[in-house]
């Protein structure tokens, strides 16, 4: 599933794909308050519809996130970890990665360097 | 220290204009040879003022107005973003890490602030608004105090 | 047509802004739908404009202060670029192609102005100041009117 | 020689070389006011210093340019030409070849896709 909202010039994109038993979430572009909503409504359709127990989240494509953006991921987290499931980062951006280590969803999350990896780990 | 240049923002109170706050703000602070490593990080603190205006000064009205007061010394971005919204009951306990009047929210923004900027500073009268002062040198370094919660 | 979304930018009044004031104004603009061509025409129409106010309107006193507001209703961008500077005494003159009081420049300012916005407009008093007004619609196309001298 | 000063993020570059009796002027990044003085000094004193002919300005790396800095370009032009000498411009981007047309320096001064292509017409 392919959607993008138009934000001016830098366009917000996010494909989700299903694959074994996990949800692979990758956004594009600057996440912030004006694509939170937009974010964790896909989030939740897709979790609602699929009988996801895992995130992958690939964040390769992703140059910017804030705290509102962060808040979507930890709800998503907290979503499926009641169920057992896991949440694994993968690819940050240098600038990105920082931002995700000082608000602690490192801590609660893992990371892997490739889409192949999390999914062997999660496996 | 001497100002060497000096700009205004004013701006709708909507979520699109958060990319267009931070993105301005970051133009002009690359007049100062801050890495784009500083400059990423700077835009993160003003990415979290101006939601805080929107979302928490005023809540959501889309018609409000926000000021983003920007000067550059020989060597330090000084900011000030301001709402003239709710205001803050108690800014020290706004100030604790992880605390936050939304339940759907972190309570990050103020670490991010404290952690990317120096000398953070907020005023805030309840009814009346909220102003948020922060600075940051060139070569001050990344993240000071990675707090985790 | 009411307006969507607005922003007032007010700046020192010294070249190194110059950029800045495109760079801002260009990132406003890209909220509506403009292509990239159309973004680089806004651009030198700002240019053009603020470079006005410093050469002429201040005569590169590098402590004035030069005013933007943009609004943006569905489909156009309104600009207003002012100074409180030296004004102009002939306007009509002003606006003619290759009309120059300064003997270094090519009087060519408002001609681009002219061509890459809609609806110019030149307000002035001398030894007030000066504001241009101009617009651009999404769509409107590329140049107008080539001219040349 | 290599020229550049710093703007923020979008430094200004000016290669200036003398070749077969023609200055090959390479500027680069936004040009407008801030940098117009910058380019009329370096110009005048490299013809000050070279008994250079003509011109070739290559703009392929200049993403803006305003009626400022044409006016610094028509004011080199008008020196050169005074001595029989000619201007001419190789690979300006579409933004800048619209301004140049505009303004109608392309009318005064010619045109080519490359500086080896200039040369031969100037040789
Ligand atoms: N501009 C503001 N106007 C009113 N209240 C604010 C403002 N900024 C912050 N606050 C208050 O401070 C609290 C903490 O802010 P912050 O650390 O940014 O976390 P969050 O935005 O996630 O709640 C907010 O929940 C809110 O109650
Ligand atoms: N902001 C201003 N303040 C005072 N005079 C101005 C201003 N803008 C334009 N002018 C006058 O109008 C003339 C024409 O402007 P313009 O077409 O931009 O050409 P140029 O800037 O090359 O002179 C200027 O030479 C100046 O006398």
């Amino acid at each position: 599933m392919q959607l993008t909202i138009e934000k001016g010039l830098a366009p917000v994109l996010l494909d989700i794909e299903f694959k074994q038993d996990t949800l692979l979430v990758r956004p594009g572009g600057e996440l912030d308050l004006s694509v939170a909503d937009f974010l964790r409504n896909n989030l939740e359709e897709s979790l609602d519809r699929e009988p996801a127990r895992n995130i992958v989240l690939n964040l390769s494509k992703v140059s910017f996130v804030d705290s509102s953006v962060l808040g979507v991921f930890l709800g998503r987290y907290k979503r499926v970890s009641k169920n057992g499931g896991r949440v694994i980062i993968v690819s940050p951006q240098p600038q990105v990665r920082r931002i995700l280590e000082l608000s602690g969803l490192f801590r609660i999350m893992g990371e892997s360097d490739s889409e192949a990896e999390a999914l062997r780990k999660l496996g | 220290m001497p100002l060497n240049n000096q700009m205004k923002l004013e701006f709708l109170s909507i979520p699109a204009n958060i990319s267009f706050a931070r993105a301005t703000v970051a133009a002009f602070a690359s007049q100062l040879e801050f890495t784009l490593s500083d400059l990423e990080e700077v835009k993160v603190a003003v990415s979290e003022a101006v939601s805080n205006s929107i979302i928490h000064g005023y809540r959501n009205a889309p018609d409000r107005f926000i000021k983003i007061y920007a000067g550059l010394t020989e060597n330090t971005l000084e900011l000030s973003i301001e709402d003239d919204g709710r205001g803050i009951e108690d800014i020290d306990r706004a100030l604790q890490p992880a605390f936050t009047t939304d339940p759907e929210r972190l309570g990050l923004g103020f670490v991010f602030m404290q952690s990317f900027m120096e000398n953070l500073q907020v005023d805030s009268l309840p009814g009346r608004g909220t102003m948020v002062r922060m600075s940051r040198r060139v070569g001050a370094g990344a993240v000071q105090n990675s707090r985790e919660h």
